[in-house]
């Protein structure tokens, strides 16, 4: 922290829920550094202004997906999110938990049944470098001179594209794009199995092509390119069977 | 006969590790933080796999632990780990000369290292500077934090161990004679507070235990050393690519999912609970990540962000205090039954520091019950949130 | 058309959601048809109960105003479906609803064709 | 073990389809998709409960055509061709990228199929008022 910079006055409105009790939001006037991620002022609420704030988070550099939540009600990853990208001087921030998941604790989501699901599609975490790809079916670009080198995956699980889909919001049955993603990564080569769990009436054929998940993605992962991908794979297995 | 009950404080990388080691050995567990799984400076490590190269020469002690626990961890954990392997390389006349001092050190460490020509490892990593002047292949990887911290929740869960997260420890339970056996505690999700009782606390804070000692009025030596580190926006090498020389800011830059990390800085605060990133340690960053890789001047910055070492010790600056870990049984050190303390380490070590603190607490307890978490694999993180009780 | 099955395959298919496309994509031909043969056939519109009586007496009509009346009424109702399945209805209902909808679909098909069997009985009255 | 989310969701939920507050382009397209549909369905069974008129024979049907002649009906029919050609347009890009085609450039696509509709209808428009 320099202190030659200006620093901003911005007003946090967090939404707050304790147990049983109503929901309601609470106000925090912080000093920032523009330059400052929205998760550091969040933890700064909670060192030394209410202890009692609780949200998810570890990494801080978007690899862990934890600290997924609503900036102004747009799905962020609060740990890459600048101050200066969202707000002005003297404005206010609006801090919600993510939608479409049961709310713990204030800024805290019950993740279990979306972890259930990405189980039940097996989406892998570690990944040969040549069968990851990098949004629109793009091949990752860096060198991998013959030698197979393994990665960790794309998707970091934030969940951050099951908050902005409008699918999600009415019917929590549908797989939704991070689990169908995870399938498309997956591959139905490898797995003809995920077919049952992909071609059924909460899967694949509930998306309404609203690209929300892909703009929101944190992580280049383009769910909807990978859920347009497996309807492609699925129709043309469909077609194929039944002309033989 | 019921089951001894274990209260471990920390949900980061020695809390999960020490759960996972209990539970197997038989113990009723409940692990409590303040906050979710490997929310400090578990969660905020920099996520290399040691293979013990960087400490072979300076620390061989750690450089040891390093190796035989990166073994262990490919092994029973490589559903987080991205196991490419590092390189070391040389740029100037100085690293040339630690070279010779790299590879004894290696050697008396049994680091399996492998010499290249500036050509071989150009070929393996073409974004390397090209103006290397030698290079050595080792066995260094890339993890998860969380994940890593969550297959070991996820492991001990499944073994009975119960997690109170967001719950946090507001002071210690002392029967007459001063001797711990138990905590009261907070829940932050429903703002209840209780207590919980047990024939063992575990202090498993990192950089934090000096607070919960001195709930007991007691003192540990810990020196908190906070570092730097700086997420870009493209992966530009498969190994982790160290500076051939004493450990110093800025000289490990590691691949992660589709970024670069380049880490560390050292430096002290004095409060742990916020610490700032500074911003001319971000600009160190990049210039010293740029030496080793210049094309990270051309890429976007993507995060930078800090976490506080628990180095252990008093005297020394940072960088020369060992990265080895220590188990105090307040018992032998304060007269204070019932508190165990473990702190120092590395985020490679954690399973080691678990086996030794799961070892003072059986011998303290009088339970003979065997260390078997270097043959048992984990089972997937997910499974931590899967199980009931589930955040 | 709309088809309700026993058994837990009450929701969207893949032969639903493909008839949903091919539909529409029908629906769009066969708009572009009509607007060109109207151009030609009845410049200026059918602006009278005369010119809708002649018009239907080109053979070709008829058909091809039944066949997309069926076409639309399929899409229309596959699409409502599709959206009342967003709005996670309980199987009972969504049984309801499949059966409404096939009496719906059937009702208004068959009510076209008399209608349009009206006209061109008019026509060659 | 899959846990049951709560069933509290649904229509109380639906408001959200229409909500375009922070989001991204998709979302509008949406948003027009489900109105245009909504619409039509309506606009369908009207139109065929309407054209009953026919079977009724020459004078009916034509006291009712002057009656459409009036600006307003004139208005609501501009609306169904509007409706109809943002419904179809729109219609071909989520129909060519459900089958993997020009995904990627579903956006840029979404702007001219737009452009075309609003430009075909201010064709019809002005063609409808000025004839």
């Amino acid at each position: 922290m320099s202190t030659t910079k200006t620093k901003w006055n911005v007003n946090f409105k967090v939404y707050r829920k304790k147990g049983q009790n109503p929901s309601h939001y609470d106000q925090f006037t912080l000093e920032v550094d523009p330059d400052e991620y929205v998760l550091d002022a969040i933890e700064r609420i909670w060192a030394f202004h209410d202890r009692s704030l609780t949200f998810r988070h570890a990494c801080h550099h978007s690899t862990c997906g934890a600290c997924g939540m609503l900036v102004n009600g747009v799905e962020k990853l609060s740990c890459i999110t600048y101050i200066r990208d969202v707000v002005e001087d003297g404005g206010t921030l609006v801090i919600d938990p993510m939608r479409n998941f049961p709310v713990v604790s204030d800024l805290v989501v019950d993740m279990s049944l979306f972890f259930d699901r990405l189980e039940m599609v097996g989406q892998r975490q570690v990944v040969p470098v040549s069968d990851e790809t990098i949004g629109d079916g793009k091949k990752a670009q860096s060198p991998t001179n013959g030698k197979e080198y393994l990665r960790l995956s794309d998707c970091i699980e934030c969940g951050l594209c099951i908050s902005a889909c409008p699918i999600a919001a009415t019917n929590p049955d549908y797989l939704g794009p991070a689990i169908l993603a995870g399938a498309q990564q997956n591959g139905l080569d490898r797995k003809p199995e995920l077919l049952q769990i992909v071609d059924q009436e909460n899967g694949l054929w509930r998306c309404h092509s609203v690209y929300e998940c892909t703009a929101v993605c944190p992580s280049n992962v383009d769910p909807a390119w990978r859920i347009m991908d497996l309807r492609r794979q699925v129709t043309a297995q469909r077609l194929k069977r039944l002309f033989r | 006969m019921s089951k001894p009950k274990a209260i471990i404080i920390g949900a980061g990388f020695t809390g999960v590790a020490t759960a996972h080691d209990l539970a197997l050995r038989g113990f009723d567990i409940t692990v409590v933080d303040r906050g979710p799984i490997a929310n400090g400076t578990s969660g905020r490590t920099h996520g290399l796999l040691h293979s013990g190269g960087r400490y072979a020469v300076n620390d061989k002690e750690s450089a040891i632990e390093c190796i035989e626990e990166n073994t262990i961890l490919r092994k029973i954990v490589p559903g987080v780990i991205e196991p490419n392997g590092g390189l070391f390389v040389a740029i100037n006349e100085s690293d040339m000369a630690y070279g010779e001092d790299f590879i004894e050190g290696c050697e008396a460490c049994h680091i399996p290292i492998e010499e290249l020509t500036p050509q071989q490892a150009l070929r393996l990593e073409p974004n390397l500077n090209p103006n290397i002047l030698a290079a050595f292949l080792v066995p260094d990887g890339t993890f998860d934090p969380l994940r890593l911290a969550m297959a070991f929740a996820a492991t001990a869960k499944s073994n009975g161990a119960k997690f109170k997260l967001y719950t946090e420890v507001t002071g210690l339970i002392l029967n007459g004679q001063g001797n711990v056996t138990g905590i009261k505690v907070w829940d932050r999700t429903n703002d209840e507070r209780y207590e919980i009782y047990g024939d063992i606390v575990v202090n498993a804070t990192g950089a934090w235990v000096g607070e919960i000692t001195a709930m007991a009025g007691v003192d540990v030596p810990i020196r908190p050393t906070p570092g730097v580190m700086v997420a870009f926006d493209q992966r530009l090498t498969h190994h982790a690519i160290n500076r051939l020389n004493k450990p110093g800011d800025g000289d490990i830059v590691l691949p992660q999912r589709q970024m670069v990390v380049v880490g560390t800085t050292s430096f002290e605060v004095q409060d742990l609970d916020y610490v700032p990133v500074i911003e001319d340690h971000v600009k160190l960053m990049l210039e010293r990540g740029a030496e080793l890789l210049p094309a990270i001047k051309n890429t976007n910055m993507r995060g930078a962000y800090m976490a506080t070492r628990p180095l252990l010790g008093s005297g020394g600056s940072g960088r020369s205090i060992s990265r080895t870990f220590k188990c105090f049984d307040h018992k032998e050190t304060h007269g204070i039954d019932g508190l165990v303390t473990i702190t120092g380490g590395k985020a490679t070590t954690l399973r080691a520091m678990a086996e030794k603190t799961a070892d003072v607490v059986c011998e303290k307890l009088n339970i003979s019950a065997a260390c078997t978490t270097k043959e048992v694999p984990l089972i997937s993180y997910r499974e931590f949130y899967r199980l009931p009780n589930n955040y | 058309m709309i088809q309700s099955t026993s058994g837990p395959k009450t929701g969207e298919t893949f032969w639903l959601w493909f008839l949903k496309i091919i539909t529409g994509l029908f629906i769009i031909l066969l708009l572009l048809i009509h607007f060109v043969v109207n151009h030609f056939v009845a410049e200026g519109g059918l602006l009278t109960y005369a010119d809708v009586v002649a018009y239907y007496r080109i053979p070709i009509i008829p058909i091809m105003e039944i066949a997309f009346l069926i076409i639309v009424v399929s899409h229309a109702l596959i699409g409502l479906r599709s959206i009342i399945l967003d709005l996670r209805p309980s199987r009972q209902t969504l049984t309801a609803i499949n059966w409404l909808f096939v009496v719906i679909g059937i009702v208004s098909v068959v009510y076209g064709i008399w209608l349009i069997q009206v006209i061109v009985a008019k026509g060659s009255a | 073990m899959m846990s049951e989310p709560s069933r509290k969701s649904g229509i109380s939920q639906a408001i959200r389809w229409f909500d375009p507050r922070g989001r991204d382009i998709g979302t509008i397209a949406f948003i027009l998709n489900r109105i245009t549909a909504l619409g039509l369905t309506f606009y369908l069974f009207l139109h065929l409960i309407v054209l009953g008129q026919l079977a009724q024979g020459a004078e009916a049907y034509d006291g009712f055509l002057a009656t459409i002649r009036s600006p307003i009906y004139i208005f609501g029919e501009l609306l169904v061709i509007a409706a109809g050609l943002y419904h179809g347009l729109n219609g071909i890009r989520v129909g060519l990228t459900s089958f993997g085609i020009a995904v990627p450039q579903q956006k840029k696509l979404f702007y001219w199929l737009l452009a075309i509709a609003v430009l075909g209808s201010l064709i019809f428009g002005i063609r409808m008022f000025t004839a």
